[in-house]
């Protein structure tokens, strides 16, 4: 079941009932992140953060890995340093480090939130891209029409059953 | 200019720049329509992109020229063994550090006036730094060795020198220029999408479709998206400061009069910011102009960028001044009769040129009246270029010009190559730039349409959170 | 040593076949591609067609021969790999060298493989000379030769040729006399005549050796020892060694009106007006007043009474008459007095061994008298041998136009020049390398000269020719018991198996076959009437000579050691000159004498008489090849006015200067700044301070900066710095730099002293460089930019700074302003001059190796800074960190021979040592202490299963240097003397404030003040 | 827009290609049918080790004479080493001389070749050829198949003393009816044996013989991996 909505406040409102009455569950669409929807949905924490750490520290060694170990494969002396200078190579255990870092962290983005997703027929709807924000409410059928009555009565635009 | 200003920007003329709003944009579907107008073909646009492209041709016919001959062509003059291509390099890295600095830094700094601005300011940060990266390959002697600098297994089984700046930089730049164009995309997956449903003909939509990976805008998505787009900035914003940093190394490295300080870093930095916010006002101001986006970038943005480039200019004068007091203070003969050849010797116009350009026109920008009048500050974004191009010039030509052998003391004069690469470049990244306005929105509909107030049932909550 | 006659069989061929045998003969070895060219080309293996006795293939000969670049006749030992003569360096046993050789003595090379030499005999036809045959030559020859003979006109008939010493000039008079035709004039447009003629008459010799080390004071009137008058070679060793003494060597004063690279070598330089020597020496003498004296010479009088003073106080002095002037005659002979009077002849002077270089040389008169003769039409027939005389004479003399009237002329000469390309046959000879001959440089000492390889082109040695030509004439064929002129050559030394014997020195005692040079008849042209407010002093060229050296591109790119110019030609004048009539360095002057004008980019000098001018002659040819086109022909500036031997005067002509519109010329110069900006790069020290132990005055502290110790070898902080962290004693094995590291290698420590008070800036070791080092050479005006250059003519790379000579001299003044502001006091003229040769330092932390991004450079466990060409990119990093500026960078493709910049056109590539790699364009080069040879002997070493023994071998630049002033070795093997030079108390580092712990340790210069200043000081 | 960059990259390195620089050619392709030649060639090549760096015959140099690893051209007078070696027990250092002297191993001039050939086997195609060459006094123009770059110095002498075998290098050139290259000669195969040391025992079997007990004793021989010992 799809609602559409113009409003926030209502959309907010309609979550809200949506969700006590437990009647299924919910996927909100809305144009632009706003926190009054992620207050009602109440969603868990966001797991990108591991995988920004590991993808981090696995960086900031291989960065230092590569370095030192290239550096040692054929000791050659320059300007009478040692093969192998700590200080500079931090250089590239940064480097790496947010290379590998912030890539991986979008690869958790992509992999948390389920994209690239290839079909977007169900529950979707292109003006969510647009003005309007909306709610697909996956339900048992013996609820559907709760779930409708509440959409219409916050003023949904328009509310659809979706299969 | 300040005549045609319109209407909204003569609100509220002083702000602090968080609380920065978009007081003539009401509606998300406003947001929409206008910026996706934007994506219209027009005939000056293809004018320019093919002046874009002729300067690009220019450059690519020195380079096949410069390749073929050796680099004898251009103007080097031992013992300056370094010249414009690697002054254009600092240049373009150095404008390239105002786009992540704006999306990233401003962003988790939450300076209001970024939000409009961003795009266009990332998007430039990505085409500088495919620019700036050209410029160490064409610089080198032999062109077709430069992936010797990359560390990968070879049947030689040797490594690049890890000590040396250069391979540094290599890290530093690659690392850059992929976590800005992955800033700068992941950015647009939203916006993609938002175009995507806007498209009529099927097959672009495909394509826009695939590009947007397809979004779906659900609170989930944008839920990890936030948190992710958080991750990014934090780490771009340390990226923006090492990069310039180890350009910087390249000559601090040096022990070269004029190199060997270390400064430089932090010098270098505030330039590239400096220099980065002056290219963003040679950009944003024609197109806010151009593309009817005044009440979108208003005075209050120029104004608030404007107060953060005054800032820089004034860490840029600072340095200045501090190389000269440690000249002088250090009591190197070297270091002091290169700086006394620097201002009032040899290479006293290109001196000028800097000083005039970074650190006196500059202290306009103290008046308010100059601070939101895009004309006149259009006018300094130009002088600051030239300024920062010179102080790369500066930095590097007199520096090994007069170095410690004065039997090898030299001067230095470019040829037409040298030019041909230098405009070449502009041309190069015009080309991109232009293509980019007219495919993707030159703005952050998403974050727009985050600080516009959202329709409401009940009126009482007005205004934004 | 023999030479292989094998190879010259299969030779026998039109030249063509043979080039292309030789040289892919060299193949296997010869590094004549580019670094990582590589065509898809597939290349050939071409063996030997039958193996020469003695030679394995990539091994060198060694070769003994005589230098026939200068009348000197120094030694030669030659080496050859592969068939192909590759250097030229001195013969260690040679009495006149000893050793050492000149630059142009380096350079003799590219005379053999000059580009432009003649490839055949050529005959005129028309306006154009075209090639023939050597049977065609041959026979046009001998019937012209039979027809002047039956005419009876022989006598009538003249033959020029370059003075050369040993028995050719016999041999060749012999020959000519058989046609009834007069003995030959042996000319030589450097020989100093009048001072020639006036030695013979005073000692007895013409040119008595100087021993320099005898002698407690030298005062040198205009004599320029240093500068390629007389014999330069022996003088410099004898100079060099004596002034390196530093305790007890001699004082020595210049007296002349330009200070050239003898003036610069001087303590003390008195800058008299040209012609006023002579008043100068009387004063001495006591036969005139110095304020008499003063007066004429334009100088200051407690000048001249110092002089007096000295002179009559020295212990034993060597006073030295030259010069080119019209008195040179006359103060040759003065000065030869006084010398006697002074008891210093047999003490400084030693008439006993004296040199026979110029015996019978004929002088700049005999060629006048010539030119009038054929202008009247009396010479049927004009034979010329590599002598020039239609450039090196007066334009007053006008040969040229003469030899029009001359109905056939013949030329022996193996490259073109003005002369031949008026010729009507042309019979290349064989360069002095190809040649057989002898010379008598000293009394009683055969130096032989043996071809030292196969004949490059189709040419023929003249004595041969003459041979053949003679033999054709039955009634002279009997005279001639021997086939060839070796067959000569044998006969007079006893034999062939006593030259068999003697080749390997190529020295044997013996004389060589004695003429009589024709009596002269004309008498000497004095000036005209001149006017003029400046003197013009046209010299001849250290680098160029008269001229003949102008198509050797190694020479045209040795910087002058006095003005540093090369490739062009400029009027040097004192900055209050140049200030007078308003010109700055490069803006054109015209300088104007009776004989005609000169327009060139002036030059400030200040080691010149504000009344004088100066201009090098030698440069500004019109027929002598692609190189010898550059600069302006000073001998048109030259009155045909005569020194009383009849030598033409240089040094006498008045000229008019003005500046001519405003035009501009780069100065094309490697000279950046002239002055050290209290750098203490060349540092010297007066002998009394150095005695008392004091630091010498170049010498800077910088505060707060640490002042480094050397100590050669492993016990520096250079070698543990350059060994990184394997440096510390206690290290475990971590490789090839760790002192116990089973290889040895990090236990030596190559490194280099030069004694700045021996080195006289002379440029030797420059061309050694080049020769050793296949260093391209930049400055022809074809090797610049192709489209839309900026910047053209001769010289034009080196405007930007762009010349390639690894090793240089730098030449400081040591003036508190810049020259241009220098104003001349009579009183106080004077000023002190530094030399410095410049080379890779090689240093322990080498600042240019940690930049490199892909170890190009780094350092090697023996000590060396290596480059390695192949690695290089190309990012010139290095280069910007050199404090030293020692890097040089291939802008174009110097050595890819489809490149129009391409620096060694055939045949001059077959020069190319196979040992060093040819650099490709894009990467960086530099001095690497001649690692090939390091190598060579490391080899040499290996194969006769023996240790490296000490000074067994030593750099290209240390073994040519006339001075001995280089030293190169082990510096961490006591045995060697570069480790006991280092110790020496003069030694110090250039910047070794910098701590790069440099490798190359010089020795301070060491002054010798005037007694009286001494005292004050 | 990263493909715009590599896109620069390759026309930079192709343009630098027509400047001059190391251009990979692929290997010229075998003869549509195989000859004899070719056959006991492939054979050979098969018992030859190409060594652990053959994978880099793909490298820039060693394609560059369109060879690398197989490169066996057609030479101007088929001269049978395998007769030469195996049947008529001549050493390598008959002919080629200078191998333990010189630099450069040296090839056999013509008149060595001639000293046996004008008697024995005089009248056989490949000796006509050989005497057609002496006769015109022109050397035999062999084509080269083995070659270090310009700037690599490669001392013969000093490997050839310190007891490598030929074959180490050459590969079993005696059992070659046409010579063909063996190794890929690149820097990482020269470097593998400098730095861990040549085996005289893996010499003595890539020679196609079993090494004696003494030879077994002997120690891996080093050189050291300084880039001046074979760059200057």
């Amino acid at each position: 079941m799809m609602g559409v909505f113009s409003e926030l406040d209502s959309t907010v409102e309609a979550i809200e009932e949506l969700k006590q009455r437990k009647v299924g569950d919910l996927t909100v669409f809305s144009p632009t992140p706003r926190h009054e929807l992620e207050h009602a949905v109440h969603p868990p924490m966001s797991g990108v953060r591991k995988f920004t750490l590991i993808g981090a520290l696995s960086g900031v060694c291989f960065g230092f890995w590569i370095a030192i170990w290239g550096s040692n494969y054929w000791p050659l002396v320059v300007g009478g340093k040692a093969i192998s200078t700590w200080l500079p190579y931090v250089v590239f255990g940064f480097e790496v480090m947010v290379m590998v870092g912030a890539l991986s962290t979008v690869f958790g983005m992509f992999y948390l939130a389920g994209i690239p997703r290839l079909t977007m027929t169900v529950g979707y709807d292109p003006r969510f891209s647009r003005g309007s924000y909306g709610i697909f409410c996956e339900c048992a059928p013996e609820q559907l029409v709760e779930a409708e009555s509440i959409l219409r009565r916050h003023g949904a635009v328009e509310v659809r059953g979706e299969k | 200019m300040a005549t045609l200003a319109h209407p909204d920007d003569l609100r509220r003329p002083n702000i602090a720049s968080a609380d920065i709003q978009l007081p003539a944009v009401t509606s998300y579907e406003q947001v929409d329509n206008e910026i996706l107008a934007i994506l219209k073909p027009t005939k000056a646009w293809f004018a320019s992109l093919m002046l874009a492209i002729a300067c690009l041709g220019l450059g690519a016919f020195s380079w096949i020229y410069q390749i073929h001959q050796g680099l004898g062509v251009a103007g080097y003059n031992p013992p300056v063994m370094w010249g414009v291509y690697i002054i254009t390099f600092v240049f373009w890295v150095g404008i390239g550090h105002a786009g992540t600095l704006i999306s990233a830094i401003l962003y988790l700094f939450r300076a209001g006036f970024r939000t409009t601005i961003y795009r266009a300011a990332e998007a430039m940060t990505v085409f500088a730094v495919m620019t700036a990266g050209l410029f160490p390959i064409i610089h080198i002697g032999r062109p077709w060795k430069f992936f010797w600098l990359i560390p990968y297994p070879n049947w030689r089984l040797i490594w690049p020198n890890f000590k040396s700046p250069l391979v540094w930089d290599v890290f530093a730049i690659t690392t850059y220029l992929t976590i800005s164009t992955t800033f700068l995309f992941v950015g647009l997956i939203p916006d993609i999408a938002v175009l995507r449903d806007r498209e009529t003909n099927p097959i672009r939509r495909k394509i826009l479709g695939f590009l947007s990976f397809g979004w779906r805008n659900t609170e989930r998505e944008w839920r990890h998206f936030a948190r992710a787009y958080l991750f990014l900035a934090a780490f771009s914003t340390p990226l923006v400061l090492s990069v310039h940093s180890v350009v910087s190394f390249d000559f601090a490295m040096g022990i070269v009069p004029g190199w060997h300080t270390t400064i430089f870093p932090p010098y270098f930095v505030a330039g590239a910011i400096f220099s980065g916010f002056a290219m963003v006002w040679t950009i944003i101001i024609p197109m806010r102009r151009w593309f009817g986006l005044r009440h979108y970038v208003t005075l209050n943005h120029l104004d608030a960028s404007a107060k953060m480039v005054l800032f820089t200019s004034l860490v840029v004068g600072l340095a200045y001044m501090i190389e000269f007091f440690i000249a002088w203070y250090g009591g190197v003969k070297y270091e002091q009769d290169y700086f006394w050849n620097r201002v009032f010797g040899q290479w006293w116009w290109a001196a000028w040129i800097m000083l005039t350009c970074n650190m006196i026109l500059p202290l306009s920008l103290f008046s308010q009246k100059l601070r939101r009048n895009p004309t006149w500050l259009w006018i300094l974004s130009i002088f600051i270029n030239i300024g920062m191009w010179f102080e790369r010039f500066v930095i590097v030509v007199p520096s090994l010009s007069h170095d410690v052998e004065p039997w090898q003391w030299s001067s230095y004069m470019p040829t037409w190559v040298d030019y041909g690469l230098l405009i070449g470049s502009f041309g190069w990244f015009f080309m991109w730039f232009l293509l980019f306005v007219k495919q993707l929105p030159v703005m952050a509909l998403a974050e727009i349409k985050e600080i516009i107030p959202p329709k409401m049932k009940h009126t009482h909550s007005h205004g934004g959170h | 040593m023999t030479v292989d006659t094998s190879v010259s069989e299969t030779g026998s061929s039109a030249g063509v076949k043979r080039r292309d045998f030789l040289k892919v003969l060299g193949v296997s070895g010869a590094a004549t591609a580019a670094v990582g060219c590589s065509s898809g080309d597939v290349e050939k293996l071409i063996p030997y067609l039958v193996s020469p006795d003695q030679t394995v293939p990539g091994v060198s000969n060694y070769y003994a021969t005589t230098c026939r670049e200068c009348a000197a006749g120094c030694g030669l030992i030659v080496e050859v790999r592969d068939g192909r003569a590759i250097k030229a360096e001195g013969n260690p046993e040679h009495p006149v060298n000893r050793g050492a050789l000149c630059a142009r003595g380096q350079s003799s090379l590219q005379g053999l493989y000059n580009p432009d030499r003649y490839r055949q005999p050529m005959k005129r036809e028309g306006d154009a000379l075209v090639a023939t045959t050597w049977d065609d030559a041959l026979q046009i020859l001998s019937a012209k030769l039979g027809e002047v003979k039956s005419r009876g006109q022989g006598s009538r008939v003249a033959f020029v040729n370059q003075h050369e010493q040993g028995s050719f000039p016999a041999f060749l008079d012999g020959v000519l006399a058989g046609f009834g035709i007069a003995p030959h004039l042996s000319y030589d447009a450097e020989a100093p005549v009048a001072v020639l003629q006036a030695n013979q008459a005073a000692y007895g010799a013409a040119w008595p050796a100087i021993d320099f080390s005898a002698a407690s004071l030298i005062v040198s009137f205009g004599a320029d020892f240093l500068d390629g008058w007389g014999l330069p070679v022996p003088q410099q060793l004898a100079f060099a060694e004596a002034r390196g003494k530093v305790e007890g060597a001699p004082r020595f004063i210049y007296v002349g009106a330009r200070r050239s690279l003898t003036g610069l070598n001087a303590d003390q330089w008195i800058p008299a007006k040209p012609g006023s020597e002579l008043a100068i020496v009387n004063a001495i003498a006591g036969k005139g007043s110095a304020a008499a004296a003063a007066e004429a010479a334009g100088v200051g009088v407690a000048l001249i009474d110092g002089l007096v003073a000295e002179v009559r106080k020295a212990r034993a002095s060597a006073l030295l008459a030259g010069g080119f002037g019209q008195d040179a005659g006359e103060l040759a002979t003065a000065v030869a007095e006084l010398n006697k009077a002074r008891g210093n002849v047999g003490k400084t002077i030693k008439p006993a061994d004296g040199y026979l270089a110029f015996e019978g040389v004929a002088g700049h008169v005999e060629m006048r008298a010539l030119a009038e003769r054929m202008n009247a039409g009396e010479v049927p027939m004009l034979l010329v041998r590599h002598a020039n005389p239609a450039y090196t004479t007066a334009p007053g003399v006008g040969f040229a136009a003469a030899m029009a009237k001359v109905p056939f002329k013949v030329s022996f000469s193996s490259v073109p020049d003005e002369t031949t390309s008026l010729c009507d046959l042309i019979l290349p000879d064989h360069h002095g390398l190809e040649s057989w001959g002898d010379a008598e440089p000293v009394k009683g000492r055969l130096s032989l000269q043996q071809p030292t390889m196969d004949p490059v082109f189709d040419s023929r040695q003249t004595a041969d020719v003459l041979l053949a030509v003679a033999k054709a004439d039955p009634s002279l064929a009997s005279k001639y018991g021997f086939a060839d002129y070796r067959g000569y050559i044998a006969s007079r030394i006893g034999g062939n198996q006593n030259l068999k014997n003697a080749l390997p020195t190529a020295l044997v005692s013996g004389a060589a076959a004695s003429r009589t040079a024709p009596a002269r008849t004309a008498s000497r042209a004095t000036a005209k009437e001149q006017s003029g407010e400046y003197t013009l002093l046209t010299y001849l060229s250290p680098t160029l000579g008269d001229g003949r050296g102008a198509n050797k591109p190694w020479l045209q790119e040795l910087p002058d050691p006095v003005t540093k110019i090369l490739w062009q030609t400029v009027v040097e004048m004192h900055p209050e000159t140049a200030k007078r009539i308003g010109v700055a360095d490069g803006e054109l002057v015209t300088v104007t004498t009776a004989a005609g004008s000169l327009t060139a980019p002036a030059l400030v000098y200040i080691g010149l008489r504000p009344d004088t001018l100066a201009v090098a002659l030698g440069r500004g040819h019109t027929a002598a090849g692609r190189y010898a086109e550059a600069g302006e022909n000073a001998w048109q500036l030259l009155d045909a006015a005569e020194d009383r031997a009849g030598g033409a005067a240089l040094g006498a002509t008045k000229a008019t200067l003005v500046k001519a519109d405003g035009k501009k010329q780069r100065i094309v110069t490697t000279e950046g700044s002239g002055r050290q900006h209290g750098r203490g790069i060349a540092q010297a020290i007066a002998l009394p301070a150095l005695l008392a132990g004091e630091e010498g005055h170049g010498h800077h502290v910088f505060e707060g900066q640490a002042s480094t110790e050397f100590l050669p070898g492993l016990r520096s902080p250079t070698a543990n710095d350059a060994q990184g962290e394997f440096g510390v004693p206690n290290s475990k094995d971590k490789g090839q730099y760790d002192p116990e590291h089973w290889s040895g290698a990090a236990k030596r420590r190559w490194a280099m002293t030069i004694d700045l008070a021996k080195c006289t800036g002379c440029s030797a070791c420059v061309t050694a460089c080049y020769a050793e080092n296949n260093i391209p050479t930049v400055g022809a005006s074809w090797q610049g930019p192709v489209l839309l250059p900026d910047r053209t003519g001769f010289g034009a790379n080196v405007t930007r700074g762009r010349e390639m000579a690894w090793i240089r001299l730098e030449r400081y003044w040591e003036i508190d302003r810049e020259p241009k502001d220098v104003v001349f006091d009579p009183e106080h003229p004077d000023f002190d001059t530094n030399f410095i040769p410049m080379m890779c330092q090689h240093c322990g932390n080498a600042p240019c190796e940690p930049v490199c991004p892909v170890y190009a450079t780094y350092h090697a466990p023996n000590g060396l800074n290596v480059q390695v060409y192949n690695r290089c990119v190309g990012t010139r990093y290095c280069s910007n960190n050199c404090p030293y500026k020692v890097r040089y960078y291939n802008w174009f493709g110097y050595g890819d021979p489809t490149r129009s910049q391409y620096a060694f056109p055939e045949p001059l590539h077959w020069q190319l040592n196979p040992d060093v790699t040819v650099r490709q364009k894009g990467i960086m080069e530099k001095c690497t202490f001649c690692v090939q040879r390091i190598k060579e002997a490391e080899h040499r070493v290996s194969l006769e299963g023996r240790e490296m023994q000490p000074d067994e071998f030593t750099t290209a630049c240390a073994q040519a240097c006339p001075s001995r002033a280089i030293v190169f070795g082990d510096a961490a093997d006591e045995n060697w003397s570069v480790a006991k030079w280092a110790k020496d108390r003069r030694a110090y580092h250039v910047f070794e404030e910098l701590n790069t712990y440099t490798a190359v340790v010089y020795l301070k210069k060491v002054n010798h003040p005037a007694p009286t200043a001494s005292a004050t000081a | 827009m990263i493909p715009g960059m590599v896109a620069i990259a390759l026309v930079a390195t192709m343009l630098s290609a027509y400047a001059g620089s190391q251009s990979a050619e692929s290997p010229a392709p075998a003869g549509a049918e195989e000859t004899a030649t070719q056959k006991a060639n492939r054979e050979a090549f098969g018992k030859a080790k190409p060594g652990p760096w053959a994978y880099s015959g793909a490298s820039g140099y060693t394609n560059y004479l369109g060879g690398g690893i197989g490169y066996s051209p057609e030479q101007p007078v088929k001269f049978p080493h395998p007769v030469h070696v195996n049947a008529l027990k001549m050493n390598c250092a008959f002919c080629h001389n200078a191998a333990n002297q010189s630099p450069d191993p040296g090839l056999p001039a013509v008149a060595t070749c001639m000293g046996c050939h004008t008697i024995v086997g005089a009248g056989r195609p490949e000796i006509v050829k050989l005497t057609e060459y002496w006769n015109n006094k022109q050397p035999v123009p062999w084509v080269r198949i083995h070659k270090v770059p310009e700037y690599v110095h490669f001392p013969h002498m000093r490997h050839v003393n310190a007891g490598v075998t030929c074959q180490t290098c050459h590969g079993q050139v005696n059992n070659m009816p046409q010579v063909f290259m063996a190794q890929s000669l690149n820097m990482g195969w020269c470097v593998q044996c400098h730095v861990n040391g040549y085996d005289p025992a893996e010499g003595v079997r890539a020679a196609g013989y079993e090494p004696d007990s003494a030879t077994l004793a002997l120690p891996k021989k080093k050189a050291t991996y300084d880039c001046a010992t074979c760059h200057y």
